[in-house]
């Protein structure tokens, strides 16, 4: 009659049960998008995981060989919607080592800043919904309304609340005005009070403990091995974290700590992100105070390219004059030279890579990116074995993943 | 007054009574869900549900109003007689139990000499509506939300009445009625003092019993999507939702009833019998509601072994010292 | 945590009244929108499109440089023009905007040379139908009048002229540019 | 101090050990070797030892028509491989011949390599040989071609449509 009676009475013909097969996603309220998990269960239990990506590929690495390097910013902010400045810095930073700039001082304290905010709004979002998927929502709604201030202040900075396209090739498109300072300065006046308030929710709760002590614990050689990074590896001890080893912007002038976890467990990791908050908080403050040094410099390089660089897949028809075209005054258009560049930060998520190979044309040649979400969305069938379904959940929480990262 | 009351023929008035109750009852279900909604929104900072009516206030009329109307959806692979009968099994084992509840000295509408066994069998009826309904389902969430919610009410019926068998000890009876009496006879005038340990149990499994947070797994909306009334929709959906609410307030009832003097308070209310049952009833409901809107949830393995390694301890413990002192004083 | 802590749920109560601190003393943050409390999007904020009606002529200002259609990584503007035989200066004939397609990264306005177009502060808008929200350069003009008869006068767009980019890099009407 | 003289010790022992591996060292914005296929395995697997521990990125590079610089075979694989404990960048590029396109799996030194290898053999269908599961990853499973390759275009015509697309657009007709 029922599908559960074969099952039940066939068995695999040994006497032992059969496991049962059951499909989470990839549209299922805690895989975060369109993550879509094959579970093969004894019980609750997961005896085998098989993560099925691709629903939300968009094919930003070949449409990125048909734009140019400035358009390009634009299909990162599609990448880690919940980070977008971040990932605008790890491509520009790819294309101004290709192109041989480095921005002006002012240019690189406002964006470790806004990659700082990034970092804020991508944790507090990952607290809200782990938190969520772990059955604890007032947490969730006391984050939104703290992010919620950031993505104003955003908002402020660039006109955009999620998809910033802020970043520039050679620096940043609009400088802070005193009003965005002032405000943000508010913000990290404030914003430690905020977090106690998740903290006294969930820190010590006997439930939460409960649910996160020794739950896919992962030791440090496997962590590296799976090539977790970012706040999933510091949670396993490994203090490797891109701002100090290979710093990028202005991470190399400011002070900060990089929390590391002890047991490697979701516990650990939801504590190294709690300290990181505190951190991000701080590099920020300390950047506000920079800022006031190089009051009135520009924010892009001299030598940055023009939005236009001369492209040859899209010209336009009919053809503008030649002539009569406006070319802007007392600067060349750089040339990208041949060659190959590879810049990696430390986006909330983890070490956002990306390798960009340049003909000398207008367009990369090949445009990868390796994002965080990808990886750890491949590592999840290693931490689930053995646990239960609403462990599941909370590995996929603790992983920290958006699906637009991982499938590009 | 009572000369008219007595005029009505018996069977009559036992109609009358129970549809008096059966309506009081609904209209706190309804307006439960929007209290919870409301009191959980100013909790989060948000407004709540303020669309309907001032402030909101005809929203749960509405919302039955929109799931009457919705399609009664049967998907072609479910058992169909079972699935069409187990919202309502939840819903009449969940709500029968009002009926034994005194709500005042001279208002009960059957005082059965066992009415605190006859309450604790509706009770663990009612879990077959959900077992039956993750079965006939035959969807895979369905059937895991099934079997968590059977070994749920299992593991916690018996932490349960054995929370509830130190009041009977100390009341010398099960009739509701007499518990209320007795109560209001100690020296403490509730059995919240002497009994607070069973008090405490009997909170986490009526927690439990009722499918709330922080035991909410058997419809873990993050984990199993809906659990057992994954394939449900319209009115179907919405009796396995009524039944919930009035398990809420069976259990809330039945502590007001056994813990905390049932109607009896520090002084009479001319006018108003109920108040004082009521009062203690809606703090009750605000306790839920309220653990709601701060608590995590636990695992299913947790949860058990937090249902026989502790509560049931407790409780036995608690049942031992209760008949110790019973017997020696 | 020690033992009596434990017993007594010490951490659980505090959350309790963490969450009925805030249900009795503190107000709510979410708004009544759109009845009560009405957005007011930052300066610059990337909305509805417009083409800036020049006052003079009553005609965009737009001088078909096609740097917009060159730039625009989603390929959402269209642009036909033609060539006056006697000043030999071009006349824009057809200008649209597929707003279904547009990705509002503000590149268009930000090289425009004569800050014709600009993405306007204005947010709500919707349609029933895709045609609504194609914007031809009638539609164009008319977004703008709507939008300019409530900002605030002189309007610049933080876009028409990047703060913080030297002044040399702009062409000559942004570097003089004051707002309309 | 260029990248070649800090990692003059390293290069000289990868020198002496594969001489018939390391084609060529590049100093580019990383420590760059270029190597054959052959025995490009040993030569991961020996720089794992010395410390390479966290592959950061593997990824396939189509050379087809690249016009600056002439390439010695059409496709690439790039490993970035980086040192924790010295802070060290370095790139090994594994040069693929076009026709005979596999390259010797990493899986068995990184389990992060699994998706890194089905995603690359996904987009540009370069057959890693010792790979667990290689299947596709983020195509459906039954596309047709590779569409990171250079002669694979933006935009598929009609005809060439994804099959999955055309049974949908079917059913749907067939619905109406």
């Amino acid at each position: 009659m029922s599908l559960y009676v074969e099952v039940i009475k066939n068995g695999n013909g040994k006497g032992e049960p059969e496991h049962f097969t059951i499909n989470m996603g990839p549209h299922h309220p805690s895989t975060h998008g369109v993550l879509r998990l094959v579970l093969e269960l004894d019980g609750e239990t997961i005896v085998k995981c098989d993560p099925r990506i691709g629903y939300l590929h968009r094919g930003v690495e070949k449409l990125a060989e048909h734009l140019n390097y400035n358009q390009t910013i634009v299909l990162s902010d599609r990448l880690d919607y919940i980070a977008s400045a971040a990932n605008n810095i790890a491509f520009c930073l790819a294309f101004e080592k290709l192109l041989g700039i480095t921005p002006p001082r002012r240019a690189r304290l406002i964006r470790t800043i806004v990659n700082e905010m990034a970092r804020i709004s991508s944790h507090l979002l990952w607290l809200a919904t782990h938190a969520l998927d772990i059955g604890a929502m007032t947490v969730f709604l006391y984050c939104f309304r703290d992010r919620e201030w950031l993505l104003s202040i955003f908002e402020k900075v660039c006109g955009a609340r999620l998809t910033h396209s802020y970043v520039r090739v050679g620096g940043v498109r609009l400088d802070f005005t005193q009003e965005i300072i002032d405000e943000l300065r508010r913000f990290t006046e404030e914003f430690p009070q905020r977090i106690l308030d998740y903290e006294t929710l969930i820190d010590v709760n006997r439930i939460w403990l409960k649910r996160t002590r020794d739950v896919a614990v992962v030791d440090a050689e496997t962590a590296i091995n799976l090539g977790l990074t970012g706040p999933v590896l510091r949670g396993s001890g490994v203090p490797y974290d891109v701002r100090k080893f290979r710093p990028y912007d202005a991470y190399d002038e400011v002070e900060f700590e990089v929390p590391v976890g002890e047991r490697g467990d979701t516990y650990d990791r939801y504590k190294v992100r709690m300290k990181e908050l505190r951190q991000s908080n701080w590099i920020i403050k300390q950047c506000l105070d920079k800022l006031k040094e190089v009051e009135g410099e520009p924010v892009l390089a001299e030598e940055a390219p023009d939005l236009l660089l001369p492209s040859r897949v899209r010209e336009p028809e009919p053809k503008p004059h030649p002539k009569k075209g406006f070319v802007f005054t007392g600067k060349e258009l750089p040339v990208v030279p041949p060659g190959e560049a590879f810049a990696s930060i430390e986006s909330p998520k983890g070490e956002l890579a990306v390798y960009v190979v340049s003909d000398g044309g207008p367009n990369p040649w090949r445009l990868r990116i390796r994002t965080p979400s990808f990886v750890h969305i491949s590592a999840i069938p290693e931490l689930a074995k053995g646990h239960m379904i609403a462990d599941l959940v909370a590995i996929i929480g603790t992983l920290d993943v958006v699906l637009g990262d991982c499938d590009r | 007054m009572s000369d008219i009351i007595a005029q009505i023929p018996y069977p009559l008035l036992v109609f009358i009574v129970a549809f008096i109750l059966l309506n009081l009852t609904l209209l706190h279900v309804a307006y439960l869900t929007y209290a919870e909604r409301k009191i959980i929104a100013r909790m989060q900072q948000r407004l709540g549900p303020n669309r309907v009516g001032p402030r909101g206030l005809l929203q749960p009329i509405a919302d039955v109003l929109k799931l009457l109307q919705k399609e009664d959806i049967i998907p072609n692979n479910v058992d169909k007689s079972v699935f069409k009968i187990a919202p309502l099994i939840s819903l009449v084992c969940a709500g029968t139990g009002v009926s034994l509840i005194p709500l005042w000295e001279k208002f009960v509408l059957s005082n059965l000499n066992v009415g605190l066994l006859f309450i604790l069998a509706l009770s663990s009826l009612s879990a077959y509506g959900v077992i039956l309904s993750g079965w006939a389902s035959n969807s895979r969430y369905a059937l895991l939300g099934g079997l968590r919610s059977s070994a749920q009410v299992i593991s916690y019926e018996i932490a349960m009445s054995l929370a509830l068998l130190s009041v009977v000890l100390m009341a010398g009876s099960f009739n509701l009625q007499d518990i209320v009496k007795a109560q209001v006879a100690s020296p403490f005038k509730v059995y919240l003092i002497p009994q607070v340990v069973a008090f405490f149990v009997f909170m986490v499994c009526a927690l439990a019993e009722t499918n709330r947070v922080p035991f909410d797994l058997p419809e873990a909306e993050t984990e199993l999507v809906a659990g057992y009334f994954v394939e449900y929709s319209g009115i179907r959906f919405a009796l396995f939702y009524l039944a919930e609410y009035f398990g809420m307030v069976v259990m809330s009832a039945l502590a007001v009833t056994c813990f905390l003097g049932g109607y009896a308070g520090p002084f009479e209310v001319p006018g108003l019998p109920f108040i004082w049952f009521l009062l203690k009833l809606y703090v009750l409901l605000f306790f839920y509601i309220w653990v709601r809107a701060t608590l995590p949830r636990y695992r299913y393995d947790q949860l058990m072994g937090l249902g026989w390694k502790v509560l049931i301890p407790l409780a036995l413990a608690n049942l031992f010292v209760t008949a110790f002192l019973k017997l020696y004083l | 945590m020690n033992l009596l802590q434990k017993i007594l749920l010490i951490e659980i109560w505090k959350g309790l009244f963490l969450t009925l601190k805030k249900m009795l003393f503190e107000r709510f943050v979410t708004i009544q929108y759109p009845e009560k409390d009405k957005v007011i999007p930052a300066p610059g904020f990337r909305g509805r499109h417009a083409l800036v009606r020049d006052p003079n002529t009553g005609d965009t200002l737009c001088i078909a440089c096609m740097r917009c259609v060159r730039v625009c990584p989603s390929q959402c503007i269209k642009v036909e023009y033609e060539v006056d035989k006697e000043t030999n200066k071009r006349r824009v004939v057809k200008y649209e905007i597929e707003a279904l397609r547009c990705v509002y990264c503000g590149y268009c306005e930000e090289v425009c040379p004569v800050n014709a177009i600009v993405l306007t502060e204005f947010f709500e808008y919707v349609g029933f139908t895709r045609d609504e929200v194609f914007f031809t350069k009638e539609k164009l003009l008319a977004n703008w009048d709507e939008f300019i008869a409530k900002a605030k006068r002189p309007y610049l767009n933080p876009f028409w002229k990047p703060r913080g980019i030297p002044e040399k890099f702009l062409p000559v009407r942004k570097r003089n540019f004051t707002g309309v | 101090m260029g990248l070649l003289e800090i990692a003059m010790d390293l290069l000289a022992e990868l020198r002496e050990k594969f001489p018939k591996v390391v084609l060529e060292v590049l100093e580019k914005d990383a420590l760059t070797i270029v190597c054959r296929r052959e025995g490009s395995l040993e030569l991961i697997s020996y720089l794992k030892e010395k410390g390479f521990k966290h592959l950061i990125d593997l990824c396939g590079v189509d050379y087809q028509g690249y016009k600056s610089e002439k390439k010695p075979e059409r496709f690439e694989v790039v490993y970035h491989l980086y040192n924790l404990d010295e802070k060290k960048l370095i790139r090994v590029k594994v040069l693929i011949p076009e026709n005979d396109a596999w390259q010797y799996s990493v899986t068995g030194l990184w389990k992060t390599a699994n998706w890194f290898e089905r995603e690359c053999y996904d987009m540009l269908g370069i057959v890693f040989k010792g790979h667990p599961d290689l299947r596709r990853l983020l195509m459906p499973e039954d596309w047709e071609g590779y569409p990171l390759r250079k002669d694979y275009p933006l935009f598929l015509t009609e005809e060439n449509e994804w099959k999955g697309y055309k049974e949908f657009l079917a059913s749907v007709r067939g619905a109406k």
